[in-house]
């Protein structure tokens, strides 16, 4: 579906997904629909601002997704308010699933998700009875080892009650970064070519093939998160990694246990950076190679609801930048693979030939409709996309049928102890963008909010620990610690702690485990053990953090009038 | 009557947007290319978020204003229906923010402006409606979710005449329950 | 005038009215106040509490030291003076003390040693009877004795009458009669009670009453030559000693009552340096005293001290536990049973005057089934006296009164006798001149009668 | 002072947002970003959209703006020394052909970028890394 | 967060009823060392010399002090560079001060005294004339002394109260923003 679509949903089950730090503008769909009389479902260990004006307010325990979402269903068929119809018609596997979430009364899941099972039961009627029902989620599903299971339970709580294959329905991923489908579309992934069509399937890779001219590697890639295992602890010696080629990107900020990844890159042994902005990765980079911006360059980007749309050219950089595409087609060229393009749009009409669901995607129609929604199959301008996905319940799988996928529950891999007794979850701040080397540059919003950061605690947990508002403090775990402002509220449960990534002094990734889910690859951000412990010489920490801000900045080419250049 | 931006908490999301906006339109676009030190960040609308919920508040521009009775030194005064603060006049004595019951005054640094002995010279700061800015506050034109609105005396008079009429209408109608 | 307000200092914060026990405070808020002295018992508590002081900033540069002459105030004083203050004697001390021809003789009270060190910049509540005993002799002062001797004596006599009225019937209960704002209080407005107090002198005019007798004869001297002078915590002593009946030796018992306040003045302003005394015994045989006789100066001392020798007066056996816990404490009103023996002793010790008014309603109601209650006026006891040093800020009182508590109970448990009937010098004084407790001489001298308003 | 106005899509977030920009194309400035009418941000924008964009002039606030190719070339921890594009490119295609050589094509790792480069620039990424190192090890950080 | 602005004490007119306990607390507090006071009356032998001003007025009566304004006129109104900010707070250096009145008449409050300046327990006289050295005497907010402000501390009807105006200011904006819960639908 579309983010448009959102206010027009009878209701919304929002899980995991906190719009108004992430994505403002999706937030503002959500608040237009509760004025409409939107119900709103918000499974959150947060109050967050969707939670703050939801009809229900799952406050789940951190780590339970999956127990919570299994009970809806739980309910849902049991209280006979699925859509057997629907089921039959359109959906595979049911039997089996009902076999996996028989146990998970609601009751059997209060003392997992902290929620009695009263509301779990309120909002399953809620979320089954009241149409059309969307589901949006987010990274407080994605970022857990267990992340595809509760992304696929979702799917089968909009399977079972028919919630597919209309306006203002389904299931939706808010991706966070304005590319990052983008990024998945052109097949920047290790198992699938651009248009999502999968490395392993020969007809498809003969096609490339036949396309690019030369053979493909039919092995699954090296996902960006095994690449410190790679590099560091990696036995087979074909499969050890050597170099990295990083583009855009900042793992030595934003990938968890920062640490590890330190190492990695000391140890790995060529890496090249193309970027914008000097940034922490840069620190360990052999070469780098200077790109031009957004607003130096044309292109098109993907954002989270499928739409093609196009990114202009606004200045002339001022400099000695390439486009991105320019660089990576000058290396691929000296390397012996040419690589000869004029422009964005001849790339663009490459990869569209070679992308069923993207072909009819032409920059004419983009620039005439000002977007395009993929699957966009036809070149003809009468074809101008698809809104929602799986129209009339037709879903694209070969027999056009969905398949309903059951697991069982489990906890996260670092559960509080005596050492660290609390849990930490990285989540966003509305007016930093990822490793914030853009905003972080921008004056009114660095002026907002700046080094240490926040991290976001239970107001009894400080009162407790005699943290004011604004003291720093130090967190820890067992992987490194860091420094940052104490913010005690009431949003977030006793216990609970929530930190942004995009700090350097406050870097929460310290503190992050590398542990991900078997699937997606994603690593556990949103669950590690912690602990608090408060700085007494307070005026020592203020400077202290004044000096190590100077020094990260200092080595990051800022001339602060003081301590070491790059 | 003085006029006033007042936030709805149903609709904001707390993304303090409308921070930046006052800012910018205080302190001019020239702000987007100077050192982020050398300009003065003073939102004049403070964003609240409790557990239930999150809105700005901002100076509610009263009638008789406590702010306006508590300054010695006459530099806060009623100007084209809003209550500014004269920075030139202000000593930045804080007597207006203990007497403003809504904490829309606070104190900020008046960027290249020193006390004698070199330390920052802060004045009161709050709300002024944008007063002098052309296109009305800016917190109101930025706010992604039309969350703050200008209240003016035409519109509260007239919802307030509507408000009554329904009252009469109701009370009518529970005399006259056949009709 | 004792105890007065001066209407030109005074802001009329009547903070003063709080702690007034008496009612005694009259005038609007914000308005200069005066002193109904009807009402007054001049126990002194408001000028402990007064903090208008003379300033240069309201009452002008000249004020302070017009306000000081005005107040018979020596010269030498430089500290803050404030509205509401006690009459001031020292003149009169000075002239006897440079006059030849008087015989000086000086008794301090028992709370004095744990409080005037205090007004040399001491810690609060320090002990110094040894300095204080310095001080008075290098006043010139011909005999420095003791308040604590003739406090022995009080226990003597009063506890000879306790054990006489409640074996053999008489007006329960007995109330003591040592604070003489208290015994005001009773006299104007509980006349109708006045048998239930002792008649038993205070431990001032006791001490007055023998300097002019007994102490004058053992100086070779007639009463007369004597010029006796107390120093006290209390601001109502001088009242007392002003009492008419108080005459006993022939002569006024008591000639100047001065408090803590004025004797540290008297100190400065002769020039006399205090951290560099050596300390001195009280001079003999009248300045020797027992542990019972030093809590005199907190609240249920007396009570302590009587029981110590009542028991033995009653049962013939030394107590067992020295130290009557039962009755220490602050609390307005407490009572307990003492095992006297077969006698079931029946005790309540009352502190702060306004407590005292509902004991005496149930006494009056004969609904209160004690045999013996202690009263004083002052919070807790003469440690507490309006004529002791007033502290600086309010919030030091309640660590100066503790301090000054300990330092009586740590005096008590360091003396040699510890009850009054032990002391030698009472021995001594009975065998010599009183034969015995409540003989015909000491009914003369050391009981008296009380009036009604 | 001659000004022109352009949309384009915001860099941040993927809501997608339409931003109508003023560019002073003499001074080679980004004058003034409005919300435009897209069809996600329908006339609004966030805080990002409206003041995220002054980074592009290079205001030495957090980090500095990469202009010039530059090369450790005396290993890691040496210093950045910059170079000439050309010097940069063949330097890459060098220690990346003999790496290539030596332990294979899937000792290379590369990844796309979510953020600005756009879709043409991943689509080559990942053609470059499969097509011409021949590997599929290509990912980005959609994760995080 | 930093502490970024002064604090203040207030007094309040309601509760004050002119005791002067503040006055002479703050005396004390402030002469304790530099005069060798101790915790009772007998140990002073200087003037009282108040750093906040016990005021009648026609309605009542309460202390006023200093605001530590953050733009004070008696700082930048002393020539003689004796009045500085420290620690946020506006401090007068008595030493340095010659009585010029001038930080007086530039107070809009009367904040400011020129009192008595004592040393050791003895006023201070100066070369040529009597009359002792005075110092412009005002709230310091006991800089230094453990506790805090001595005046706030004595006070029996805690008719003053240290005042932390971003702390007391984000208070008032949570009760103001609740406010606006109930008035969100004026319409």
């Amino acid at each position: 579906m579309g983010i448009p679509e959102i206010e027009d949903a009878g209701c919304l089950l929002c899980f995991g997904y906190n719009g108004a730090d992430s994505h403002p503008i999706v937030a503002r769909r959500i608040v237009r629909g509760k004025q409409k009389g939107m119900k709103i479902i918000c499974a959150d260990p947060r109050v967050t601002e969707t939670a703050r004006i939801s009809d229900i307010h799952l406050q789940l325990k951190g780590g339970s997704n999956l127990a919570l979402v299994n009970a809806m269903a739980n309910v849902i068929w049991n209280e006979g308010l699925a859509d057997k119809k629907f089921i039959d018609e359109h959906t595979k596997g049911f039997d089996e699933f009902l076999k996996v979430i028989e146990k998970y009364t609601p009751e059997y899941a209060e003392p997992i998700t902290h929620i009695p099972a009263e509301t779990i039961r309120r909002a399953a009627r809620v979320y089954a009875t009241t149409k059309p029902a969307m589901i949006l989620y987010g990274m407080g599903v994605c970022q857990f080892t267990q992340a595809v299971d509760v992304v696929k339970g979702l799917a089968n709580l909009a399977l079972m009650t028919g919630n597919f294959g209309g306006p203002s329905m389904g299931i939706g991923p808010v991706r966070g970064q304005n590319n990052v489908q983008g990024a998945c579309d052109m097949g920047a992934l290790p198992n699938s070519y651009p248009g999502y069509q999968n490395v392993t399937v020969p007809e498809i890779r003969e096609k490339f093939e036949k396309a690019w001219g030369v053979p493909l590697s039919d092995q699954v890639g090296c996902p960006i998160t095994h690449v410190p295992h790679r590099i560091l602890h990696e036995k087979e010696e074909k499969k050890r990694i050597h170099a990295y080629y990083i583009f855009g990107e900042d793992p030595a900020q934003s990938d968890p246990d920062l640490a590890e990844v330190r190492e990695a890159l000391d140890k790995c042994d060529f890496v090249v950076m193309q970027d914008i902005y000097m940034n922490k990765t840069g620190l360990y980079a052999d070469v780098i190679l200077p790109a031009t911006a957004w607003g130096e360059n044309e292109g098109i980007y993907t954002c989270a609801d499928r739409g093609f749309q196009r990114v202009r050219k606004l200045i002339e950089p001022e400099g000695d930048m390439r486009p991105d595409w320019q660089i990576i087609a000058d290396i691929s060229t000296a390397m012996g693979y040419p690589m000869n393009y004029k422009n964005t749009e001849e790339i663009w009409n490459e990869m569209i030939d070679l992308c069923p669901s993207f072909t009819g995607a032409t920059y004419e129609k983009i620039e005439k409709y000002g977007g395009v929604q993929w699957p966009c199959r036809d070149k003809s301008m009468e074809d101008k996309g698809t809104p929602y996905l799986h129209k009339d319940g037709i879903f694209a799988t070969k027999d056009h049928k969905a398949l309903f996928y059951g697991t069982d529950w489990h906890p996260p891999v670092e559960l509080e102890n005596d050492q660290y007794p609390m849990t930490l979850s990285t989540v966003r701040e509305v007016g930093h963008y990822s490793v914030r080397t853009m905003t972080g540059n921008c004056r009114t919003l660095r002026n907002l909010e700046d080094e240490p950061g926040w991290v976001q605690m239970n107001t009894e947990d400080c009162e407790k620990m005699n943290l004011k508002k604004g003291e720093l403090v130090k967190i820890l775990s067992k992987r490194g610690y860091c420094i940052t402002r104490c913010l005690p509220t009431d949003r977030v449960k006793p216990g609970a702690t929530y930190m942004t990534y995009q700090w350097w002094i406050g870097a929460c990734n310290e503190l992050t485990t590398a542990k991900l889910d078997p699937i997606s690859n994603t690593p556990e951000y949103k669950y590690c053990a912690c602990r608090v412990e408060k700085i007494e010489d307070q005026q020592w920490a203020e400077r202290h953090v004044m000096e190590l801000y100077d020094d990260i900045r200092a080595q990051m080419g800022i001339d602060t009038g003081k301590g070491a250049k790059a | 009557m003085n006029y006033f931006v007042k936030g709805n908490p149903d609709l904001c999301i707390g993304c303090r947007t409308c921070m930046i906006g006052c800012v910018v339109a205080h302190e001019g676009k020239h702000i987007f290319e100077v050192d982020p030190d050398s300009y003065s960040f003073n939102p004049k609308l403070h964003m609240v978020k409790t557990a239930n919920l999150s809105v700005p508040v901002q100076c509610k521009h009263c009638e008789n204003p406590a702010c306006m009775a508590v300054c010695p030194v006459g530099a806060i005064s009623q100007k084209d229906h809003c209550i500014v603060i004269d920075t030139e006049k202000c000593m930045g004595c804080k007597s207006c923010m203990d007497a403003c019951p809504f904490g829309a005054i606070n104190m900020t640094v008046q960027t290249g402006k020193f006390q004698a002995d070199g330390t920052e010279k802060k004045v009161a700061n709050k709300c002024d409606l944008c007063y002098g800015f052309s296109g009305g506050p800016a917190c109101v034109r930025v706010c992604p979710t039309e969350a703050l609105t200008l209240v003016t005396e035409d519109e509260l008079g007239d919802a307030m005449e509507r408000k009554r009429a329904e009252a009469a209408r109701n009370a009518y109608l529970e005399t006259h329950p056949q009709e | 005038m004792i105890v007065a307000i001066d209407q030109n200092i005074c802001t009329g914060c009547r903070e003063c009215a709080e702690v007034c026990p008496a009612y005694a405070i009259v005038g609007e808020q914000g308005k200069p106040q005066t002193i109904d002295t009807d009402r007054c018992v001049m126990c002194g508590q408001c000028v402990q509490k007064c903090k208008s002081y003379v300033s240069v900033l309201t009452h002008g540069k000249d004020a302070y030291e017009r306000v000081k002459k005005e107040r018979n105030i020596p010269d030498s004083v430089q500290e803050p003076l404030f509205a509401a203050h006690a009459v001031c004697h020292l003149n009169e001390v000075k002239a006897a003390l440079a006059d030849k021809n008087r015989f000086t003789i000086v008794q301090c009270a028992p709370a004095v040693r744990v409080a005037i060190a205090e007004e040399f910049g001491a810690e609060l509540g320090t002990l110094t009877p040894g300095k204080l005993s310095a001080a008075l002799h290098a006043l010139g002062f011909d005999r420095v004795y003791d308040t604590n001797f003739p406090a022995d004596v009080t226990i003597m006599e009063e506890g000879t009458e306790l054990v006489k009225r409640v074996t053999e019937g008489g007006v329960l209960p007995m109330f003591t009669s040592c604070c003489p704002a208290w015994v005001k209080f009773l006299e104007d407005n509980y006349p109708e009670l006045k048998d239930h107090l002792s008649s038993a002198k205070s431990p001032q005019q006791i001490g007055g009453a023998i300097f002019k007798t007994y102490g004058a004869q053992l100086e070779g001297r007639e009463g007369k030559d004597i010029y006796s002078v107390s120093v006290m915590p209390c601001t109502c002593k001088e009242f007392e000693s002003e009492r008419p009946e108080m005459k006993d030796s022939g002569f006024r018992d008591v000639d100047a009552a001065i408090t803590t306040r004025d004797l540290a003045w008297l100190i400065k302003d002769m020039g006399i340096d205090w951290e560099a005394l050596d300390e001195q015994e009280f001079d003999q045989p009248l300045g020797l005293y027992t542990g019972a006789g030093t809590i005199f100066g907190v609240t249920g001392g007396v009570m302590e001290a009587a029981i110590r020798t009542g028991y033995e007066l009653v049962t013939g056996q030394p107590i067992p536990d020295l130290e009557v816990t039962a009755v220490r404490g602050t609390e307005g009103f407490r009572t307990s049973v003492i095992k006297v023996g077969d006698l079931d002793l029946k005790v309540g010790v009352v502190t702060g005057l306004k407590n005292v008014v509902p004991v005496l309603e149930a006494v009056k109601n004969g609904t209160l089934d004690l045999h013996f209650i202690e009263v004083m006026t002052c919070p807790e006891g003469c440690v507490s006296g309006g004529g002791q040093p007033k502290l600086l800020m309010d919030t030091d009182r309640e660590e100066a009164y503790a301090a000054r508590r300990a330092a009586t109970f740590a005096h008590d448990r360091e003396l040699a006798y510890r009850k009054s009937h032990e002391n030698p010098a009472i021995k001594k004084i009975y065998e010599e001149f009183l034969e015995e407790p409540n003989s015909h001489i000491a009914h003369h001298l050391l009981h008296t009668t009380y009036c009604n308003k | 002072m001659a000004l022109k106005q352009v949309q384009t899509t915001c860099a941040y977030c993927g809501a997608g947002c339409q931003i109508m920009f003023t560019v002073d194309t003499d001074a080679n400035k980004i004058v003034e970003a409005v919300p435009a009418d897209g069809r996600t941000n329908a006339g609004t924008l966030c805080l990002k959209g409206h003041y995220g964009w002054d980074y592009l002039n290079d205001p030495q606030i957090l980090t500095k703006r990469l202009r010039k190719p530059m090369i450790r070339k005396g290993g890691k921890k040496s210093p950045l020394v910059e170079v000439s594009w050309e010097e940069a490119i063949s330097y890459v295609a060098k220690r990346l052909g003999e790496i290539k050589e030596k332990f294979g094509p899937d000792s290379i790792m590369g990844t796309g970028s979510a953020r600005g480069a756009g879709n043409e620039a991943n689509y080559l990424m990942q053609k470059f890394m499969r097509a011409c190192i021949g590997t599929n090890n290509v990912d980005h950080c959609a994760r995080i | 967060m930093k502490k970024e602005i002064g604090s203040f004490v207030v007094g309040d007119s309601t509760k004050c009823t002119g005791c002067k306990a503040c006055e002479l607390a703050c005396f004390t507090v402030h002469n304790r060392k530099s005069n060798h006071l101790g915790k009772t009356v007998g140990t002073v032998t200087v003037p009282v010399t108040p750093r906040l001003f016990l005021t009648k007025f026609e309605q009542g009566c309460m202390p006023i002090q200093c605001k530590h304004c953050e733009d004070a006129p008696c700082l930048n109104a002393c020539t003689k560079g004796a009045i500085s900010r420290i620690d946020h707070q506006v401090i007068v250096d008595a030493e340095k001060c010659i009585g010029c009145k001038d930080c007086m008449q530039a107070c809009p409050f009367g904040a400011i005294a020129l009192l008595p300046y004592a040393r050791d327990g003895r006023l201070v006289g100066q070369a040529m004339s009597s009359e002792p050295k005075v110092f412009a005497s005002k709230c310091d907010l006991c800089e230094g002394i453990e506790g805090g402000p001595a005046c706030v501390r004595v006070c029996p009807h805690q008719a003053l109260r240290l005042v932390d105006p971003e702390a007391e200011r984000e208070e008032k904006n949570i009760r103001a923003a609740e406010a606006l819960l109930l008035t969100k639908n004026w319409r």
